[in-house]
């Protein structure tokens, strides 16, 4: 398609939706309403909005759809860390109920029996795989599950009188970038561990900056190379006997369903994202949820309220002694809870360690045949990944100067997706793959094959690759600063019209 | 025929026993087990999880739709619950955009693959602006809790100063987020309202504003319903310190409402559930901020925010990410704040809403509910003992009704009221002192003169019982 | 803000005044009205119709399914009812592909615009025609009557005989079909059966056979739920006389049950309706036609055909009408029969649901039906003065239970089971005399052993009220 | 995408869904259950599906979606006569709930009480735009509608005693061929009128070919040229003269409503496409449903049940003395009636007749400039049109030798349906436009560019439009008869595999 942006649809007068109408009587009532505003009030100058009938809206946004390479049509390996995964069908149909979607947060708990009934089957689930004691659903992404985390541990050191003390928050390189960033924002000072040359974190660099400072260590595990720290348990000793407090990035976690657990570990919280390992849609980046787990001990710090069975009810409990208040309206996302519940269900215990064990055997299978690539390579020690591998075209690079970027542009052309990493590249022209347990090893060798191809064609017409996308929606986008120089960013069609229109009238 | 083998999970297809083996082979690995060696003995789970076995399709349909259904919805009750989440109309159009598979599962591809999601979110950007009428709009964070979290905090940036002030009739939920989001730095102080209209006591606000000021943000309408009507002063008084004005705003007003920017607020924040989203108890909340062009500004969110670019191709537009440099992405710690997964779907079904709506639509929506609501407030008000609204201001879609003078708590009004079929307004009693035995009620563009005429006949019917 | 100008019906874009003017004029028309010149002033309606003011969407919404919420669903009530529509399990899959846009709003393009509604429905026939272990499927036709009524005009036009025999346990819904498509040219007659066991009485049949027989049509289930077991002879003594012999046959019995083809069917025909449709209301039937690939039957389908070919790109298919010139469209009068809008999508879905249940699936399916059926013949046998199945046969999915001895009617029962939320099976009473007293019972693999023990029990329970 | 037959998917093993199980008790109870069947009928050989994982059978017919241009993806004009128009989304979703989905058609009276009202209340709206007296909705489509049609008049001079007499049935060679082929059907012979210089049915003819032998007379009007007879009620007055039934294919409904009805031109009996006239989806070709309305002399002629209303309830009655008996298993496709009435309510009178005059006048407006596309015309009488033209490329044929089979291919690249028309092609390289009032002033116009832009490439570049196309889903089939050669046909993919690799085999 080539598609117009939706202003360019405009036509006077069109009309995309009608509303309710108001009755004669109450117009009668009341009159027109608009003038019972302060004059001063009153909206002057109408929004700027297209005139558009719904035939043309809904055609408009079918093939901005279909322009979108969504997990439900392609081999999704592409974008590691993210955990894409089949979402099932039945779970939105669950999720679309009115039973659901026409609930208001506030109404009686009497009337939200179900969903808070459901909510409490899920706690106990998230329970079981981890090993944590009470979970709070109202995280609305893992970034939020883990400024939530940050926010509890000042709790609980302020709750001890060490609030002032404890300014310190340890990470680790290879975990998300949101961990530190959460961290900070809480005020605290970060120290990040770098990796020892098979890739683990190092113990005895741990054991240098622990301190009565330590607030807190904040992992994942496997990190974003998909290597397990197998020394996790004297990690979270060290950090507790400098008095911090261990939490969990379970993003990870899809590897390790019914394989391994927080609490065994030594964690005193962890979280998991509903929409990576629990199967939730991704929908384009949220609406999503954290599933916030924590020992016994940091209950009373959680959000409020959370849900509990009290007899044959089911009832929110705000009465949270040391609550860090809130981190979402409402009770987050509730319908994400109902859709994990529902593929919790789904598998059952046995079909989560299923999950983690071909999710497992999927990557693994994979990290074999990349590494066959000439100039592909994964960094680190040999083997020894769970469920998804940083892997690095160094040496392709080096080799042809074809990038990790230009390949991404020419995966497009196979409708692939295909991720590098997050900044800083520590890993040099770095790409990340994670296939799920959902791919089947067809699947897979589609992946190889294509990214077997295009290092092939870097080595053989280094060009065709540079110059890439040739099948996509659209054409390589022109290389100028559009995007950083502010004198010519345009973040709205607003301010498109006024600034590079101008340009380009100056220009001609 | 013989019997079945075994067969594979429907969600996990190498679970076929062959297959299974045969990439063991392939990578010359005997079993499993060995794929974990790196996790000690120690700390493999060898317990098993209590949970219950699979169910199939049909039976978890069966399962869950059967402990849903314990549920009342609002398409069963007549609702009259705002505070926060609003009951509005959502076109059929918004759900389908939302739940096209393409939609449902993207998430962060490039350009190049996802072009229509970067096109949706760049037009959702757009559509938003003209209805602040500001130039930048970023891609959607949680909730308006959140997004006034974050506008806060951009203001401290930008003043590197760490006092806010906020009016005392905020939303006590948000609140609470923006209270846990700014500490332990930045110091949150309320203003008063005056008794009588709820606005903002400018004595107040001139006496705890100071050189330490970074920013006042009230909301328009106010969590209570009422209009604030002293916008253009507050901004003045704030400037005059050097502090930012931040506005937190309904979206479903600005159709007849004049936008913030037009009475001096730097950024806009609110929440777009209002423009297409269901309820979903509290799940369709999504947060949106709004400045003007300013790099200033542009360089403090935290979010992403796409720009639109030529590309190679006469004519045709590409997007990316403007000042990704910004983002904790790019920077971790040393970036503002943090991004992720946030609720970009709800952002492009704003989008869809407002292309729909169009400024007539928006102005016709606003209208209703001016009406819609202003009627109700003069048939309930007109129950003997029953003052509705509690504040002399204009209200817009949500109004105070005090219950004090009839004798009966809301507690006990809302329970009759449920037991006929209707959700009764929020109780403030708990969380406004000051107004013991009042109820936020919310009537919207959806509610027929019938509903209201029966909540009013309920309530009277409550009333007179003994 | 001034006031609104009038807009247009968010249907109807041009019905923007402007536009429309502006049509006019470029065109150099003065009215609408002069457009339909053409039309007699004694054929215009000067009236306005009697059809009320349009509905908004919020409004349509809400009036349509207030209207609809007095229907009561067999997902609120349990049902038994089954008798040519069955209650199934739908994969969700089926309907995510059945209201995709381009599906749902497709038609008849090119194989260029429309591949993919080419190849779903090419895969459709290829996947039933494993089922049925034949080499030709035709795209779907209305339903399982219009099916075996086309079968028999093909059998009829290839035969060049006017007499069809069919069996008196055929459904009497179906029977009406027949009759009417069939008069005034071709004679049906009916084939008794076995008191016993409802089995085709052969010698019945062999009196009936005669040089003008066309056609031997025979159901497999029978309408009441025994499986025809005689198929080999009846097909021998069909071809002995020149006859062809057409099957109906239920698909979900596939699994497990021979196909006719392999007892010696020429025409096999049947409803998709169990694979993958919801009921609605009988709105999701669905009729197939499969036949080997003999010319001789290929050149008598009404139905289009889609046949595979290459495309000059190497490894690529593409698809198209197999033999057109056979159709009403390309013939009219002169084609066979008629062709026109029937239910591709039905047929697209259940080449869904065949792609997703596989041979295992399918197997499974059949089993479970046949565990469950067994079952609750078993328990409602069990009850004192009930006969079930009223035949000795083996049955599938259906069965008839025989109350006469009772001493209350079907009717009797059937409305104390719906009094508490059953729907019973079909009353046999009216349209077979013979089985006074009986009805019909449908067991799937949705119904639990909860749900039958359910049923067992209220049967007990209105049984033993008086 | 190039996605490969369903079959070639298949990994054994694989499984795309789970059944209910089987409770253990019932097992013990009864066995295996296949065991209880004749051994003579169990199956042998297991029927050979391929076996397919669930996101991988999503994932394919998703793509299959895509390459699939609907009716929401494009500007629909180009498949004349079948009234493409705008399906509402909240219709959709008002059909989808299980209060529709869920009934079974055999479900007492009492609990289908709201269907019922609907079907009723259809059945009133239609009676005021068409002037009949009853309405049936149990045809599943407008061919089968006209068979009904055709069985009323047989069975309505059977009644009379002249069942044998009346043979004959007389119709127009621009009306749909199912008009003349459902009538065969029923055994009558069919006389075709064909038009005038002007492109009118030609009274003169009818009054030479009417007689005791005419049973009917079946038109459609506006006929496929869009030209309205207006002298069709002299037509009717003839057949009726004659002892005939004048039955009318509404078919070309949409420019009439509001503006004439059957009743008045003198009809017995008359069908409109809810699909087409009436908004339904066109679903690929249906399910789909005919509204069948006759006077009330021949209610009793009727295929039963038909919804009535009795005091304050709605019943099915059988109760028709004359009943053809069903052409439609149940009560036909109601989903299909509830989407009707709700898209009739939404409009309004005053809305269907905007209906009409929007439809005619953007038919007017393409007519006008597609007759100043170089190469084009519209045979017949100049003007006149209502609804849709039939149009023809007869002199770009002979000038450029491009046919308007090339024509529909390179369409195919610009995303636009196109039809020819029904054969025979009395208009010679015909093609059909019918724009509806869905599509607006700049669709009109996007669809005349596309025309005039191939139209022009005809003149300059004629290989250009006949190599077409080119961005399609596919190329362009191999011209071979694979279709019309029973060696070489496969109509199943197991079909093809014997046959045509066969083949292959042989020849390599």
């Amino acid at each position: 398609w080539d598609e117009p942006i939706i202003f360019e649809l405009h036509n006077s007068g069109e009309r995309g939706v009608s509303l309710p109408k108001v009755e004669c009587e109450i117009v009668e009532c009341v009159g027109d309403g608009v003038s019972a505003l302060p004059a001063s009030l009153i909206r002057k100058s109408a929004p700027e909005l297209p005139e558009i009938s719904q035939n043309r809206v809904l055609r408009h946004y079918l093939r901005l759809s279909q322009e979108t390479l969504g997990a439900a049509f392609n081999v999704e390996i592409g974008q590691g860390t993210c955990t894409m995964k089949y979402s099932p069908k039945v779970n939105e149909e669950i999720a679309a109920s009115p039973k659901m979607t026409e609930l208001h947060p506030l109404q009686d708990e009497s009337t939200v029996q179900g969903l808070l009934e459901v909510t409490h089957k899920l706690d106990l689930c998230m329970r079981e795989i981890s090993g944590m004691d009470y979970f709070s659903f109202q995280p609305g992404s893992g970034t939020q599950s883990l400024f939530t985390m940050a926010s509890i541990v000042r709790a609980y050191h302020e709750s001890k009188g060490e609030g002032d003390q404890r300014d310190e928050i340890i990470t680790t390189i290879f975990s998300h970038p949101s961990q530190a960033a959460t961290a900070a924002v809480k005020g605290y000072k970060i120290i990040t561990l770098y990796p020892d040359k098979d890739g683990f974190p190092d113990l005895e660099k741990l054991k240098e900056v622990v301190s009565e400072r330590t607030a807190g260590f904040v992992v994942a595990n496997p990190e974003d190379t998909g290597i397990y720290n197998t020394r996790i348990k004297e990690f979270t000793k060290v950090v507790h006997e400098a008095g911090g407090v261990c939490y969990y990035d379970q993003a990870n976690a899809n590897g390790l369903l019914g394989i391994t657990r927080a609490k065994e570990a030594g964690f005193d919280m962890c979280f998991f994202n509903l929409h990576k390992t629990f199967s939730t849609p991704h929908a384009c980046g949220g609406p999503a949820t954290g599933a916030l787990g924590v020992v016994a001990k940091l209950k009373q710090f959680l959000p409020g309220p959370i849900v509990e069975k009290q007899g044959n009810q089911y009832i929110l409990n705000s009465d949270l002694k040391h609550s860090i208040g809130k981190v979402r309206s409402f009770q987050g996302v509730p319908q994400m809870i109902v859709r994990a519940y529902a593929w919790i269900r789904s598998l059952g215990a046995e079909g989560l360690k299923d999950v983690a064990e071909i999710a497992v055997l999927n990557n693994n299978y994979l990290y074999h045949h990349i590494l066959k690539i000439r100039g592909a390579s994964a960094p680190y020690i040999k083997g020894q990944r769970l469920e998804q591998v940083r892997y690095s075209w160094e040496q392709l690079t080096r080799e042809t100067g074809v990038s990790t970027d230009d390949i991404s542009r020419r995966m497009a052309d196979f409708a692939h997706q295909y991720w590098t990493s997050h900044h800083p590249y520590v890993v040099p022209e770095p790409f990340t793959l994670e296939p799920t347990e959902s791919t089947s090893k067809s699947d897979l060798d589609e992946y190889i094959a294509s990214l077997t191809h295009i290092a092939k064609e870097a080595y053989e017409n280094p060009e065709k690759v540079k110059n890439a996308p040739y099948n996509s929606s659209i054409h390589r986008v022109d290389e100028q600063d559009y995007f950083d120089n502010p004198e010519k960013w345009a973040i709205t069609w607003r301010s498109y019209l006024k600034k590079v229109k101008e340009v380009e009238k100056i220009r001609s | 025929m013989k019997e079945l083998k075994k067969i594979a999970h429907p969600y996990i297809p190498n679970t076929v026993p062959e297959i299974k083996d045969q990439m063991l082979k392939e990578i010359g690995v005997k079993t499993v087990e060995e794929l974990f060696a790196g996790i000690p003995e120690e700390l493999h789970y060898r317990e098993e999880m209590n949970i219950s076995k699979a169910l199939s399709e049909y039976e978890l349909r069966r399962y869950i739709n059967g402990i849903m259904s314990k549920n009342i919805s609002t398409t069963e009750y007549l609702n009259f619950l705002g505070a926060g989440c609003w009951n509005h109309f959502v076109p059929a159009i918004c759900d389908e955009i939302n739940s096209r598979a393409e939609f449902l599962t993207g998430y962060a591809g490039d350009p190049y693959e996802d072009h229509g999601r970067y096109q949706a979110l760049f037009e959702y950007q757009s559509l938003m602006a003209e209805l602040v009428d500001m130039d930048v709009v970023n891609v959607p964070t949680f909730d308006w809790a959140q997004a006034a979290s974050t506008s806060i905090r951009m203001a401290s940036r930008i003043t590197s100063r760490t006092d806010v002030l906020l009016p005392k009739t905020i939303s006590p939920d948000r609140l609470k987020v923006i209270k846990n989001y700014c500490s332990p730095y930045l110091t949150v102080s309320l203003i008063d309202f005056k008794e009588d209209s709820g606005q903002i006591d400018l004595d107040d606000l001139k006496n705890k504003l100071s050189s330490n000021t970074a920013a006042v943000y009230f909301e328009n309408p106010s969590y209570l319903g009422f209009l604030e009507t002293q916008g253009q002063q507050i901004s003045k008084l704030a400037k005059k310190h050097g502090a930012i004005t931040i506005v937190g705003v309904d979206p479903s007003s600005l159709g007849i409402v004049e936008p913030p920017s037009h009475y001096g607020a730097d950024i806009v924040c609110g929440d777009l559930q209002p423009l297409g989203m269901h309820m979903n108890y509290g799940g369709g909340q999504s947060g949106f901020i709004a400045t003007h062009d300013d790099i200033k500004f542009v360089q403090e969110y935290p979010s992403r925010l796409f720009g639109i670019a030529p590309t190679v191709s006469e004519g045709e537009y590409g997007f990316g990410d403007v000042y990704y440099d910004r983002t904790s992405f790019a920077q971790r710690e040393k970036g503002k704040e943090s991004v992720g997964t946030q609720t970009a779907l709800w952002g492009i079904t704003a989008g869809v809403y407002l292309s729909l709506m169009g400024p007539n639509g928006m102005y016709e929506l606003g209208k209703s509910i001016m009406q819609k609501s202003q009627y109700a407030m003069q048939q309930i008000g007109s129950i003997p003992n029953v003052v509705a609204s509690r504040f002399e201001s204009t209200s817009f879609k949500e109004f105070v009704v005090d219950f004090s003078y009839t004798g009966k708590s809301v507690k006990v009004i809302n329970k009759y009221l449920l037991d006929n079929g209707i959700f009764g307004g929020k109780d403030l009693s708990e969380d406004f002192p000051e107004l013991q035995q009042c109820a936020l009620f919310c009537i919207t563009e959806i509610h027929s003169k019938d509903d209201i005429d029966h909540l009013v006949s309920m309530i009277k019917q409550c009333i007179n019982s003994k």
